[in-house]
């Protein structure tokens, strides 16, 4: 072992509050220490050919820097062992600048501790292993996770750029809750106008296989190297031969409450989701159809003219290797019947906001008309409560949905637009218009006659009246006063939450969610699509509440990593990562827990003892996935797990030193 | 008069993301603070075990600082929530053995918190003015 | 004639030790936290000097035995510093004279046996220091303790090195002491000025001397046996700890290492165990006893075989400690019981 | 307070947006009006208040308000609403309003001591200089 | 004889007989006075020595980790805190249930000195499930104190909590004086069901972690407290390591110390009945933090 110890002046900025020449000759003295030197700038080309020439001159197999911070120029020193064949983690380097010269006062006392600082590098130089990035090959196909219009865009945006996509949607059609909404905020934009072009090009889209009516199965592999299993559920109809003729949906003698119009309207068993499905072909849901129920009708089938139904289809287990992930699941709303208070469930005029969103809707069930669901009648005066169910700890969720301040203020003006004879009575405890021209939009809504009410609503009671009218009692936050207003219609705002089934589906691809069940992103500021998985991100609702320009643009932010990975074909992991020592592993698998990135897994090695072969577990580090946190290290109570560049003997050896 | 010229022996393992930026930030902001701590840089505070930090009380440190990112800042997400409770464990031990578990301190510090990186060490240091030399865990042959 | 003196009391006895403790380190047998030890009775709580008396007459060693006074569990031999690029190395300080209290003659016997290791050539320097600064002050048993093998051993009654005897006269209540040493006679010479009186008498134990083992027969049954299933057996029960040979007055093992932290350390010895699997472990990785039984074996066959055949003793001297501390029950009667079948079965 | 089923009339509205020509709509209650208000203590309504009662129409507690009189016209609000609403203007244009109605006889409130009648302000503005 | 102890022996015999198992791993009377020790049997006419009785303290499932219980049927006595034990070596993937035939024993509590052990009074797992084992035996002779219900968790701690009482000298005084009699025989160690490494750390020479010297409290220290770490979450309360310290070190107090704090702050655990992962071996957010702004930082 050679090791070669260089000194930085960093011109004054460390040799007029460290003596150098004592540095360099102290360290000089220790063991294996052959060289050392104290140089102007050791990362000017001077420098760097100074230390380039030491190593060749004396044979240097080690090379330790007393300089700045290694954060600052440790790829620096890295390279240049690189470029001289030497490991790159055969550098060490002694911060004696940001936490040395920079920091102290007394030149004595700082030389003593950068002395101190140089000695530990030098000893955990002893221990230095050479260390290696793993690189591993990516399967350049991506997978989609929701067909809303985060999903669609990320698919569509990933299939651009010249790469298969599959993009997996639970119900029947792509869409998502974005295919149920009228108008969409600041623009008042018609949802469907612009949302159903991008649902056929995602359709017809060459690099995009589209598999509708179907659920995620089981995850396997890692970044690059995922094995996906997909469940297309049995639609009983055969989609070859299907036409979208719509006779069979014509003909079915079944109804139930048509769940995209939030039961404000009927559907047959065989249905398609909504007029402009994509794909549009019917699905039947064998829950409600008679036949399924009672082994008689099959209308559908004698009906069909291209003998299209199969009431004999199974699910389809479809298996597919994948690179990339990308999960845009969205959201649920909370259906907000424990907020006894305000009579959601009691009276049929206390309606959740997308039941008014479908009311608004034209192509909803009522064609655009607003009526009261008790009696019919148009309602005259409404009134929201907002955050009903949001910014709610006691009852509710404790974060803000962050898009119904929006989408309300929406309500009032395409009520005021649609029915000028309404009063709308908005109450909020505050109004968030963070983004582009949603102040105006805000404005414009209480410009409109919008009533904006601070304070939050404390009951929703019927009046008694003929009508049947409701009273909502509030206060009335700018008067000071308890306020009560008769209304014809209440619309809450109801809390967005995560999917019903997020847990399982995180479980399954090894990401986290936050306290409130969404997904969590891998740095709050800095990795805002990533996840702890490498390989999957996040796009759109089930990441956090977030309205349509967002998750659009954060699917589009997905896009680009996946296309990033696919472009530069390989994963190259971290070479500081975990190691195990497999003689000292029993294989107990404590660490596999802690581990956030999921790269520890149980292996069984065959051992030769006493004359037998015997097999026994190990932990089995996933070097593409391990970041080298060593919180795993830190567990492993044999030490049988070690972290590269930063081992125990290393750490233990540094400790020795001080 | 002892405690004038007393200096403390202070081991710090940073972690790479947070604490130790924070450190070289306090460089870089050029902040003054005492002499007596010497950082350990490692990837994650949960990388620190009980061992370690022993070892060091064991080779003559006065105080162990353990820094790490702030709970849910952690780069590596979860590492600080185990370094809080290994070493909560840790703490509770060393009182239970009547050793001075004060000395071992774990700061959440983050990569712009300069000033409290500097705070800390100060008050820190200063504190183990105060109390001396340790000697409950110390290995007599390290006394020198 | 070898003089004989005698304390009023054992009270009288501490008292004048006590006094002497500025020339001599005194140790004698007492409780703490319930385990019976050997300690400095400068050391001593009132209530653990209650406890020597009763310790020092009893008819049984005590748990710790005075074995770690003559070979510590860890002792220096040189420490080292680095300053300026010299080395300074020291070697520690010379011991001092010590009495040891209620020594058992199963005591004094075992620290026979080690003198045959330690005294031998090449000679044990910090032992035979330690073992010329000591002064045993031997009780010699009126019967056998519960856990006692003595007889087995043909020691019950052995106080060859013992530098004075002692006993107690039950009706008088005095503690008398017979030198048989130099250094016996010293102390009692210093015990006399400390206001002990002279006694013509001194009273013999009362323990029946039985016909020893042979120590040819049993290490040739030893040797016999050495196949035996039994040793897989019992070494599938042993767990592997050392408590046995730490607690065995005989064993005399040790390891030697180095401490080194920054510039300073030291050279020691400590004591080491058969039944740690790095026992006999080599630096190249090869261990010549790899397995559990090897170990188990190797403990009984160095006490009852190899001792024998280099040393011409058994290296067991009854005293019963390691079968009484052992936490799966195992004892030298565990083995001795087998040979014996075996011998006899044949 | 239950809001009544019938507010101010669209005509009631024209006219006050007539005279002040300003849309109280604007207003989102900030109420820094009422934060720099000389006399909001002894008011009845203070500023944001009335402009609040304006958006929802309930004119007859404006009308009937001590805060109409109470205020000076000191222009404090004006100066300062991020909205430009001008509420002393909107005051003002309620204060017209009663005025030009013939017949409303609660035109003098009591007025606390030590407040000065909002004529004599209103009047040494006009004519001071 | 008692009826376990009958019972025990039967299946022995059988289990033997038959050839379902190689060898029993059960207790037998040891040579002194109120000891049992543990026995292999291998013959069907030995199962005669097998007995079960309130003395049966060894925790033998650890034996089944031993270099010479490899490749062997196994079967073997089990009292509650032994299977809690086994079950944790199961979780840790150490051995497998198929691979061994468990008798399960209702334990009458065992004998601490005169007493009962405190650990057994109160062991609120003296049986093994039915499910978990593949025979069970009961029928003990219950002595009468471990009749009623278990102590109190908290009634369990009291000697942590007279020692909590103390000023910090005071307990520094303690345990220097209790550790100073620590000869590191490791018996503690060797006797915990739940210390399974591999390779002991303490045992490594190369990071050599801890130094052998026996004249520094710091070495035993070090030991004690890092033994007590890596068993803590995973300690199954059987009180092993008091009972076998020869120097009577009351170690099981650094066991239960952390056991308690790991209850208070992170809710009760008990290892070898509730699910892997232990405490330890995970963490979250919603977890006390003792080092923000208001910690006893």
């Amino acid at each position: 072992m050679k090791i070669g110890v260089f000194i930085c002046w960093c011109g004054s900025n460390i040799k007029n509050m460290v003596d150098v020449e004592r540095v360099a000759e102290a360290t000089g003295k220790m063991p294996h220490v052959v060289y050392t030197q104290d140089v102007q700038y050791l990362c000017s080309e001077v420098g760097q050919s100074d230390i380039g020439n030491a190593i060749d001159e004396h044979q240097l197999d080690r090379v330790v820097i007393g300089a700045c911070s290694p954060r600052m120029h440790e790829t620096t020193f890295q390279q240049l062992m690189n470029r001289k064949g030497l490991n790159p983690y055969y550098v060490e380097i002694a911060n004696i600048r940001e936490h040395c010269s920079w920091v102290h006062t007394d030149k004595a006392k700082a030389t003593v501790k950068a002395i101190d600082l140089v000695k530990k590098a030098v000893a955990k130089s002893y221990y230095a292993v050479p260390l290696h990035a793993e690189s591993l090959p990516v399967n350049k196909r991506a997978l989609v996770i929701g067909g809303g219009i985060a999903g669609i865009q990320a698919a569509l945006d990933i299939a651009d750029a010249g790469y298969p996509v599959d993009l997996l949607e639970k119900e029947s059609s792509i869409g998502g809750k974005m295919a149920q909404f009228d108008k969409t905020f600041p623009t008042l934009d018609c949802s469907a106008c612009i949302l159903t072009p991008k649902m056929v090009e995602a359709a017809t889209h060459e690099n995009i296989t589209l598999h509708t009516y179907s659920e995620l199965e089981d995850v396997s592999g890692y970044v690059g190297n995922f094995h996906v299993t997909i469940r297309k559920r049995a639609t009983s109809v055969d989609e070859e031969r299907c036409t979208g003729c719509g006779e069979c949906v014509t003909k079915c003698p079944a109804k139930v409450d048509n769940e995209f119009d939030q039961g404000h309207s009927k559907r047959k068993a065989i249905y398609t989701l909504f007029a402009q499905a994509v794909p549009n072909k019917p699905v039947l849901d064998r829950k409600n159809c008679i036949y399924f129920k009672t082994g008689k009708c099959g209308v559908c089938k004698k009906i069909c003219p291209t003998d299209a139904i199969n009431y004999e289809m199974e699910d389809q287990l479809i298996e597919n290797d994948y690179g990339a992930i990308i999960v845009a699941t969205g959201f649920e709303l909370n259906e907000p019947t424990h907020l006894g208070e305000y009579h959601y469930g009691h009276h049929p005029d206390v309606i959740t906001s997308l039941e008014l969103e479908r009311m608004l809707n034209a192509s909803g069930p009522t064609q655009g008309k607003m009526y009261r669901p008790s009696n019919g009648k148009e309602p005259k005066r409404i009134v929201f409560i907002q955050c009903a169910g949001s910014r709610d700890r006691h009852d509710g969720n404790s974060y803000c949905s962050k898009v119904c301040c929006l989408y309300t203020a929406k309500h009032t003006i395409l009520l005021n637009e649609k029915f000028p004879d309404t009063e709308s009575y908005v109450f909020y405890i505050d109004v968030r218009t963070a983004g582009k021209n949603y102040e105006e939009f805000y404005e414009r809504a209480r410009q409109m006659g919008a009533n904006y009410l601070r304070g939050h609503v404390s009951k929703v009671e019927p009046l008694g009246d003929s009508d049947n009218r409701l009273l909502v009692r509030g206060y009335d936050g700018s008067l000071g006063e308890q306020t009560e207003i008769e209304a014809d219609l209440v619309v809450l705002a109801t809390s967005i939450e995560p999917q019903q089934g997020a847990k399982k589906l995180a479980g399954m691809l090894g990401i986290s969610s936050d306290r409130n069940g969404f997904y969590s992103e891998a740095h709050a500021k800095l990795k805002p699509v990533e996840t702890q998985t490498q390989g999957v991100y996040l796009a759109g609702v089930c990441q956090g509440p977030k309205d349509i320009p967002e998750a659009v643009s954060q699917a589009s932010g997905t896009a680009a990593k996946a296309i990033v990975l696919f472009n530069r074909g390989q994963v190259k992991g971290v070479p500081t990562t975990a190691m195990v020592d497999e003689e000292l592993c029993s294989g107990c698998m404590q660490c596999k827990p802690v581990c956030p990135y999921e790269a520890i897994s149980q292996e069984m090695i065959t051992e030769r003892a006493h004359g037998k072969a015997r097999q026994r577990p190990v932990a089995s580090i996933n070097r593409a996935l391990c970041q080298g946190c060593g919180a795993c290290a830190g567990l492993c109570r044999s030490g049988a797990m070690d972290i590269g560049g930063f081992t125990g003997r290393q750490l233990l050896a540094e400790v020795d030193t001080l | 008069m002892m405690q004038d010229t007393f200096e403390p022996k202070i081991i710090a393992f940073c972690c790479n993301w947070c604490s130790y930026a924070g450190a070289d930030l306090a460089g870089t902001g050029r902040l003054k603070y005492p002499e007596n701590i010497r950082i350990i840089r490692v990837p994650c505070s949960s990388r620190v075990d009980s061992a370690l930090v022993l070892r060091a009380f064991q080779n003559g440190a006065d105080g162990v600082m353990i820094a790490g990112c702030h709970p849910g800042d952690c780069h590596y997400d979860t590492g600080n929530y185990h370094t809080r409770k290994r070493m909560m464990l840790l703490k509770s031990l060393m009182e239970f053995m009547g050793l001075d578990e004060e000395r071992l301190l774990v700061k959440w510090i983050s990569g712009n918190e300069a000033d409290r990186f500097k705070d800390t060490v100060e008050s820190f240091t200063s504190k183990l003015k105060k109390m001396g030399a340790s000697g409950k865990v110390r290995d007599l042959r390290c006394a020198k | 004639m070898k003089p004989v003196i005698a304390a009023k009391s054992f009270e009288q006895l501490l008292k004048a030790l006590h006094q002497l403790s500025s020339k001599y380190l005194v140790v004698a047998p007492t409780t703490e936290d319930g385990v019976e030890h050997y300690r400095p009775i400068t050391q001593m709580s009132e209530e653990q000097k209650s406890q020597v008396e009763r310790l020092s007459l009893r008819n049984q060693p005590p748990l710790g035995s005075v074995k770690p006074f003559l070979f510590p569990d860890s002792e220096i031999y040189i420490e080292f510093t680095k300053k300026d690029g010299k080395l300074d190395v020291q070697t520690p300080r010379a011991s001092v004279p010590q009495i040891i209290l209620g020594a058992k003659p199963c005591d004094v016997v075992s620290l026979e046996l080690i003198d045959k290791v330690f005294l031998e050539d090449p000679v044990d320097g910090l032992y035979q220091e330690k073992r010329d600064n000591t002064v045993l002050i031997v009780n010699q048993c009126d019967e056998m303790g519960a856990n006692c093998r003595c007889d087995d051993f043909g020691v019950q009654r052995s106080t060859g090195s013992a530098d004075l005897l002692m006993s107690k006269d039950e009706s008088s209540g005095k503690i008398l002491l017979k030198a048989q040493s130099e250094k016996g006679n010293i102390l009692a010479e210093e015990l006399l000025k400390e206001g002990m009186e002279e006694n013509p008498v001194f009273r013999e134990p009362k323990v029946p001397v039985k016909e020893a083992l042979e120590s040819e027969k049993i290490q040739q049954a030893m040797d016999d046996f050495f196949e035996s299933p039994f040793w897989e057996e019992l070494a599938m029960r042993c767990i592997g700890c050392a408590t046995c040979t730490f607690y065995c007055p005989t064993c005399h093992c040790y390891d030697i290492r180095d401490f080194q932290r920054k510039e300073q350390g030291a050279r020691y010895r400590t004591w080491d165990s058969c039944m740690f699997p790095d026992y006999t472990r080599m630096a190249g990785g090869h261990n010549p006893r790899p397995t559990r039984k090897d170990r188990v074996q190797n403990r009984f066959y160095h006490k009852l075989s190899y001792f024998v055949k280099n040393e011409g003793a058994l290296g067991c001297v009854g005293c019963g400690r390691c079968g009484e501390k052992c936490p799966v029950g195992i004892s030298m009667d565990t083995v001795l019981n087998r040979i014996g079948g075996e011998v006899n079965d044949k | 307070m239950r809001i009544p089923q019938k507010t101010a009339a669209s005509h009631q509205r024209e006219e006050l947006a007539d005279i002040i020509r300003k849309d109280v709509r604007d207003c989102y209650q900030c109420m820094k009006c009422s934060s720099g208000c000389p006399f909001a203590e002894e008011m009845d309504y203070m500023p944001h208040q009335m402009m609040w009662l304006t958006n929802l129409g309930l004119y007859e507690k404006i009308l009937n308000s001590k805060s109409l009189w109470i205020c000076a016209s000191c222009l404090a609000c004006s100066s300062r609403c991020p909205r430009d609403i001008e509420p002393a203007k909107v005051m003002e244009g309620f204060r017209a309003m009663i005025l030009r109605e013939r017949g409303r006889t609660n035109v003098s409130p009591v007025i606390p001591k030590g407040v000065p009648r909002q004529a004599v302000i209103a009047n040494m503005r006009k004519f001071r200089r | 004889m008692c009826k376990i102890t009958e019972e025990l022996q039967q299946i022995a015999a059988e289990l033997l007989k038959e050839g379902k198992v190689d060898l029993v791993l059960g207790y037998t009377k040891g040579e002194q006075e109120e000891q049992s020790v543990p026995c292999i049997v291998t013959q069907p006419e030995d199962a005669s020595k097998l007995i079960f009785d309130e003395y049966s303290e060894k925790a033998l499932s650890k034996y089944l980790l031993e270099e010479s219980f490899q490749d062997k049927k196994v079967a073997i006595v089990l009292k509650g805190c032994d299977q809690r034990a086994f079950k944790l070596m199961q979780d840790e993937s150490r051995l497998g249930r198929e691979d061994v035939y468990l008798i399960g024993v209702e334990c009458p509590g065992m004998k601490w000195g005169e007493d009962l052990s405190p650990f057994c009074l109160h062991c609120d797992y003296r049986t093994p499930a039915k499910e978990d084992v593949d025979s069970l035996l009961t029928g003990a002779d219950i002595p009468e104190a471990m009749q009623g219900e278990p102590l109190d968790h908290e009634d369990s701690f009291t000697d942590i909590n007279r020692l909590e009482k103390m000023s910090k000298e005071e307990r520094f005084e303690f345990w220097k004086r209790q550790l100073n009699r620590c000869k590191r025989c490791y018996t503690c160690r060797n006797a915990c069901p739940v210390c399974t490494c591999r390779v002991c750390v303490f045992d490594r020479e190369n990071p050599d972690y801890i130094d052998r010297a026996k004249d520094q409290m710091a070495q035993h220290q070090f030991y004690h407290v890092i033994r007590a770490f890596h068993v803590s979450d995973r300690c199954v309360s059987c009180g092993e390591c008091a009972r076998v310290c020869p120097e009577g070190i009351p170690l099981h107090l650094l066991n239960q110390k952390l056991l308690r704090e790991l209850d208070k702050f992170y809710g009760e655990y008990q290892a070898g009945i509730d699910e892997v992962p232990t405490p330890l071996s995970h963490a979250n957010a919603d977890e006390p933090d003792f080092f923000g702004k208001e910690g006893k930082a």
